[in-house]
């Protein structure tokens, strides 16, 4: 029926039990490869603190990959991340410096990503305007908030209990790195072992043929942007924890990455594809050529060219072995 | 011993200004024999990925130009954490309630007292040109969610008012990014609405957006003789315009020496962590205004 | 007569599956050479091959003597062969004149030609028969006339050698008959033509000679079709005897359990009323665009109602959703598989599962996958679904298979009361249709009400307990089986004008002895 | 029986006509209501110099908007053009510095668009790497070439003949907004009257159709794709000559502006629609708002807010008129 097809003509040998292994696992195996290459080469690379320091570098990345993951999956797009995480920092800041109060501060700053994401849920799912320009106007209205209420200013933070939260280590990882983790193990249970998940896939797969086979369509996207909102809030108060204040300008192009990162993890932006462990290696693989071109002091204007290069080579490695498979 | 190493951040690597820091900076890190390492850090998440990316590579300290001044409570968590040392460059550091950071040593320029010296000249020149105050204009092409833009403008703006220009005259014109061509649709903006002004005055965060207030109002047939911009930083954007055979709008530019920021933080950073000499805790550096008449030897001055 | 087609040792492997093993066989200039088999017997693949879409793994192709490798469908199309696909393939958002001549519009300096193209267009449609304005966009027409577009385009490719896969699968009784029409021209101007079908009626109606595939295999080819028995062809193609497809037997019908009061909406703007009553097979015919399915989603809550309520045992049953009616126990399978039915990345064990799961959760949320291996393993056997393993994509499965995948999703729900089939049968080989009745009839049995809506007349009246007839968006009259013979419910079916030439025998009488007044129409 | 008797017969009260001229004239006739409005109520608005002023601000989305209609109605994506502006207008700049000849320049930023554009396309049909992955990669790259090739300095360009380009005007009419003009009606032309835009259409609509129908759908894509590198460059070119200089840094975010242009004229991302008259009207909108918030003196903050919320509005809109439009 299409290319895929015709290719796989051209190798009938392959055996499809190992043909599906090595789509399963190339991706782990492809990155185990890169970072035994890495360490080997790369002064520096392997020790604990730049492995710890890398996984920190990508813990709000991998957080909010992981909602991504859904909405993407789901056929949908979300581009309000980024203000998302500011503007969540930014709020958590001003409460917690005016009430004193980590719980107010948390609870405030996940409310309004709650709040956030079932807006856009209702915009895109109820009022069926296009995923791209809700989240596109719900970006700009929600740093436009973010500046409002700080004034365009950073917000300080001095509650030393907050700003711990970003900086203490449990068995030597620090805590938004295990909060990453979390975020990893139950999105990929909700993804893979629940109905929720399946439901997921279902509806980005073919949203009508989801509705007539009675999953709630529309219930369901406004509960994925909404997971989504909450998910990115706490990322949002982590980074302002460890950045010890709430920064109105924070996360901008974090969108990208995030998207990036699942695409690169083999989600499909046609929706109905996405595997959790794809999207581990893809947030991995953006942070850790991040971590080594800052370790060889590559040139920041050729840091643009090998961040570009890099991202084809890894897509283009993955071409080769769905060769034969459905774009 | 290892060799020293020592980390150089800065918060926009892709702007000329931090690529001349930068440029001073390796010369600094050829003359003393010691490793320079350079990040670019443009935003608060990646500033702390860098520091710790330091970390690992062993750096003993580093020079940071921070993406925001609040930052200061996490810059010191984490130089201390890594046990590191660290100087901070151009924008000085303060904590959560805004109080500057003491065990951080400082060189740079206070964005308020440069803007001042944006509006000083321009007030300067008006005064030489005769003009009356009340029929000049001035654009403030603001990008107030920097806020290192706001407080430059505002010093500009602010010194202009010393001088006698009224407030009323001043007019906003918001970019929406701070590229050249943003600052040219936003100031054709406040020009369209302003047609009463006989002359007009540009200040802008950088020259770049005086450039395209400069640009709007030639579109205008608001020329050289009825038009000064003053913008900020000196570097090839400005150069390029004063260099023109003919003048235009762009008068000068208030030249910051990159030289000294770049060559001297680092120095006293790497005598810090070699034991040879305690930086000092504050240094504050000043602009200089360069115009067509004397851009060589404020060229010449800046070592540049 | 010369060979001017030849399948010379054709094989074709795809992961896990054998879909051509060495087929050959020749087809005639001026014949109609038929393909019959089972679902994935490789009748769909054998086309795709000869359209450029696959390239073989083994054998050859020859057209006028000459072997042909072709690279791409443009390297077919220039050999002269046009392909009318199984999953149609059409362009939404463009207008029926720009899919007709999709790659070939005509210009003028350089631009379109837009006053020719849609007079070539229509003036074509006009010669076949087909009332459709060149100018309206696919995407609002009804399956059967994107059908007829795809026909046409074919058609207007002028090609010698035309391949009909499963054409009439979506075409309803008037659009059947342009199409015999159509064939059976080209054949006289002495084009070669393949025609698949799983009605042996048509095949006979129309092929001169047929093959038989099974398993990828060519079982036999047959010169003269007219020749060979029903019983043989059937037995060839599902290697068992099959005696009555239809596998009628009366039973007892309950007390009225679905009642359908004044349903309209945006595509029914009368209210409609109907009834069925437990254990009882209700058929609804209807000519292209009568208004079944869309009578079907108003009930199934697929599509906003305007008016009128659904009880079910007495009560109410919400309209707010497909789920509430599924919950309630009452289930659609829709007509459009490829837009309706299938998610065409997942598994099949998925697509079976999708909405039965629900019932079966760990703690309300979590799945529990041996039992779904063993229910997808379950339906796989009962309706012979022929996929290499239960995680195979969907969209990989030959037509016919997908269909019983999505019959399976609907047949697996416990707690059915009411089973809606829209066009259950569309691309079904004979084998798998008798399975499909049998299964009709024992949830039946079991006091289930069971709507059945074919544009296959002698299917509907083979399987039903009583006939609805439906004719521009109302209900116009009922039938009980014992009066529903083919000329009381076409009578009813076509519009006015062609039913008064075309009764001329029996007289037909509307009946209104069932359970519901019947509204007819004034 | 023909569809719009069918259609007529079950939605009497609708004529059909009559709600495809509201389908297709709701957005122009929206912009003109909204501009009549804008002109009664700011001031300055309704002058010509503030109106030459709107449509010289949207020039260079406008131009790229023309061709990005194409390349999502292909059912692709394109994030580089941002870059690619930015590398031709700082090429053209040094080639004319170094040798005078603007002829030379012009050639060079055209024909570096034009690399960029068939890499992309490339990338994306022959080699199936994912459009936003591959364009994300060549934006980073061609971002990063611009840096270094210009040393991260903006080029000066002292050569008159080329500055003149962007100043000068024809009937009151500057060039840039007049070479824009000419974009909408080739493009138009294009889009609606030729072979090439119908297969642009088809490939996005169904591309296994328009392959079957013996479509070339790799090469038409990377011609699309090509054709926007050209076009984007010829921006970038006369922004160099508009800011007498060619910087490194100019047209960041720029591909989410044209994006959102197109998107806001009713092009979909999912491929296959494109009207060039929405086009006009998503860039005409997204102009006409900048620029009656800065006549407004709307504080920069709020601008944000305002910008978001105008973006849903004229979607929102949009979405009323095709309520009952299967979707
Ligand atoms: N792209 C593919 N990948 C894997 N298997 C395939 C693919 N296409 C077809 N098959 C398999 O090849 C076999 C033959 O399929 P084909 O579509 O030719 O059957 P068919 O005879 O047309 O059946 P039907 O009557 O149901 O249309 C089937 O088992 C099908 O599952
Ligand atoms: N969303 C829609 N937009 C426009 N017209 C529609 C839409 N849905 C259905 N129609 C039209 O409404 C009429 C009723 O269609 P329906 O599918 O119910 O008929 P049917 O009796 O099931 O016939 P068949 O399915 O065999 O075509 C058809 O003419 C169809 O084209
Ligand atoms: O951000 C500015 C930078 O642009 C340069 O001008 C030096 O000072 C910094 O504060
Ligand atoms: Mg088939
Ligand atoms: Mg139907």
């Amino acid at each position: 029926m299409n290319v895929a097809q015709m290719n796989s003509a051209a190798t009938p040998a392959a055996n499809p039990r190992q043909r599906q292994w090595l789509v399963d696992y190339s991706m782990p195996l492809g990155y185990v490869v890169l970072f035994a290459v890495l360490s080997a080469t790369v002064e520096n690379f392997f020790s604990l603190t730049n492995v710890v320091g890398l996984m920190l570098s990508v813990a709000q990345i991998g957080m909010v990959a992981c909602t991504m993951m859904l909405c993407l999956a789901s056929r949908d797009f979300d581009l309000s991340v980024g203000s998302t995480i500011a503007f969540a920092g930014v709020l958590g800041a001003m409460v917690l410096e005016h009430t004193g109060s980590v719980l107010l501060a948390v609870g405030a700053g996940l409310a309004a990503g709650a709040i956030i994401g079932a807006a856009n849920g209702v915009l895109i799912a109820y009022l069926r305007v296009n995923a791209l320009i809700a989240t596109l106007a719900t970006m700009l209205m929600v740093r436009g908030l973010a500046f409002i209420v700080s004034k365009g200013q950073a917000v300080g933070i001095s509650n030393d209990a907050f700003i711990d939260f970003g900086d203490s280590r449990i068995f030597g990882l620090p805590l938004p790195v295990l909060v990453c983790a979390a975020c990893f193990v139950v999105f990929g249970v909700l993804l893979n072992q629940t109905i929720f998940g399946r439901n997921t896939l279902a509806i980005g797969g073919n949203p009508e043929a989801a509705r007539l086979a009675g999953v709630q369509v529309e219930r369901l996207r406004v509960w994925i942007f909404l997971i989504q909102g909450v998910v990115t809030a706490m990322a949002g108060l982590i980074l302002a924890s460890r950045i010890t204040s709430g920064q109105p300008n924070a996360a901008q192009g974090f969108e990208l990455d995030v998207i990036s990162a699942c695409v690169l993890g083999g989600v499909s932006l046609l929706g109905g594809k996405a595997r959790i462990f794809g999207v581990l290696i893809g947030v991995l693989i953006m942070g850790t050529v991040e971590n080594v071109m800052n370790l060889l002091d590559v040139d920041a204007f050729y840091q643009y060219l090998m961040r570009g290069v890099i991202l084809l080579a890894a897509v283009l490695l993955d071409q080769l072995k769905t060769r034969g498979e459905r774009r | 011993a290892d060799a020293v190493k020592i980390g150089f951040l800065v918060k926009q690597a892709e702007e000329p200004w931090f690529q001349d820091e930068w440029r001073y900076a390796e010369q600094a890190a050829k003359d003393k024999g010691f490793v320079l390492v350079k990040i670019g850090v443009p935003n608060g998440e990646k500033m702390i990925a860098a520091i710790d990316n330091l970390a690992a590579q062993k750096a003993q300290g580093f020079v940071i130009c921070a993406p925001d001044v609040k930052l200061g409570t996490a810059v010191e968590r984490a130089a201390r954490r890594n046990n590191m040392k660290v100087i901070s460059v151009d924008d000085r550091l303060v904590d959560g309630s805004g109080k500057l950071i003491a065990s951080i040593p400082h060189m740079g320029i206070s964005g308020y007292a440069i803007g001042k010296q944006v509006g000083e000249g321009i007030a300067a020149e008006i005064k030489a040109r005769k003009w009356n105050m009340a029929e000049v204009g001035a654009i403030r092409v603001a990008y107030d969610q920097l806020p290192t833009a706001r407080e430059r403008t505002m010093g500009a703006i602010d010194a202009l008012k010393a001088a006698g220009f009224a407030a009323a005259n001043v007019i906003d014109a918001p970019q929406a990014k701070t590229d050249t061509e943003s600052a040219f649709n936003a100031a054709n903006i406040a020009l369209t609405k302003n047609f009463r002004f006989k002359y007009w005055v540009a200040v802008g965060l950088n020259d770049e957006a005086v450039l395209g207030a400069v640009r709007a109002a030639e579109g205008r047939g608001i020329k050289a003789d009825s038009m000064i911009g003053v913008g900020i930083g000196g570097a090839k954007a400005a150069e390029n315009e004063l260099n023109k055979p003919a003048a235009t709008g762009f008068f000068g530019s208030v030249m910051i020496s990159a030289k000294e920021h770049g060559y001297q933080t680092s120095v006293n950073l790497f005598n810090w962590i070699t034991g040879k000499a305690v930086p000092p805790a504050e240094v504050q550096t000043r602009g200089m205004l360069m115009t067509r008449a004397n851009q060589a030897e404020v060229r010449k001055q800046m070592g540049q | 007569m010369n060979a001017y087609l030849q399948f010379d040792q054709v094989s074709k492997v795809f992961p896990g599956v054998k879909a051509l093993n060495g087929v050959s066989f020749a087809a005639h200039a001026g014949q109609v050479h038929g393909l019959l088999g089972e679902n994935g017997a490789g009748k769909s693949t054998l086309l795709k091959i000869l359209g450029g879409q696959y390239k073989p793994d083994g054998g050859r192709l020859l057209v006028n003597g000459q072997e042909c490798r072709f690279g791409s469908a443009k390297d077919a199309i220039a050999a002269g062969v046009a392909i009318i696909h199984q999953e149609l393939q059409y362009v939404p958002e463009l207008t029926v004149a720009e899919n007709v001549l999709l790659g070939r519009m005509p210009t003028r300096f350089g631009l379109l030609d837009k006053p020719r193209a849609y007079q070539i267009v229509a003036e074509k449609l006009a010669a076949i028969g087909v009332d459709l304005a060149p100018d309206a966009r696919l995407a609002d027409l009804s399956i059967a006339q994107r059908q007829m577009v795809e026909i046409c385009k074919a058609i207007m490719q002028d090609a010698q050698v035309i391949a009909f896969d499963e054409p009439t699968s979506s075409l309803s009784h008037r659009e059947t008959e342009i199409l015999f029409r159509l064939v059976k021209e080209l054949r006289a101007e002495g084009r070669t033509l393949i025609y698949i079908s799983h009605r042996l009626e048509e095949l006979y109606e129309l092929c001169d000679a047929c093959t038989i595939f099974r398993d990828g295999r060519k079982i036999v080819t047959h010169d003269v079709m007219a020749e060979v028995p029903r019983e043989r062809l059937i037995s060839d193609m599902v290697g068992r005897e099959l005696s009555d497809i239809y596998d009628y037997r009366a039973r007892p019908l309950g007390k009225e359990r679905l009642q359908v009061q004044g349903l309209s909406g945006q595509h029914i703007s009368q209210p409609q009323s109907f009834s069925v009553r437990a254990g009882e097979v209700l058929g609804f015919f209807g000519l292209v665009g009568a208004g079944r399915s869309e009578l079907m989603r108003l009930l199934y809550n697929a599509d906003a109602r305007k008016s009128g309520s659904v009880l079910l045992d007495g009560a109410v049953v919400p309209a707010s959703s497909p789920a509430a009616a599924i919950n309630a126990g009452i289930v659609l399978c829709p007509e459009d598989r490829k837009e309706q039915g299938i998610l065409a990345t997942a598994s099949v064990a998925e697509n079976i599962n999708i909405s039965v799961r629900r019932l079966d959760l760990l703690g309300g949320l979590f799945l529990r996958h041996q039992r779904e291996a063993a229910l997808a393993e379950q339906f796989i056997a009962r309706l012979r679904i022929k996929t290499p393993n239960r995680q195979q994509e969907i969209r990989l499965l030959s037509g016919g298979n997908q269909q019983k995948v999505i019959l399976a999703r609907w047949l697996a729900e416990p707690g059915l009361k009411v089973l809606i089939l829209d066009e259950p049968t569309r691309g079904i080989d004979v084998g798998a249709k008798n399975d499909i009745y049998r299964i009709i009839h024992e949830v039946a049995e079991q006091g289930c009400c069971v709507i059945v809506i074919s544009s296959e007349l002698p299917e509907v009246l083979g399987i039903s307990d009583r006939v609805i007839v439906m004719r521009e968006g109302q209900i116009c009259g009922e039938l009980p089986r014992a009066q529903a013979s083919e000329t009381a419910v076409l009578a009813l079916a076509l519009p006015d004008t062609a039913a008064a030439s075309s009764i001329t025998a029996e007289p037909t009488e509307t009946i209104e002895s069932s359970a519901l007044p019947i509204r007819s129409i004034a």
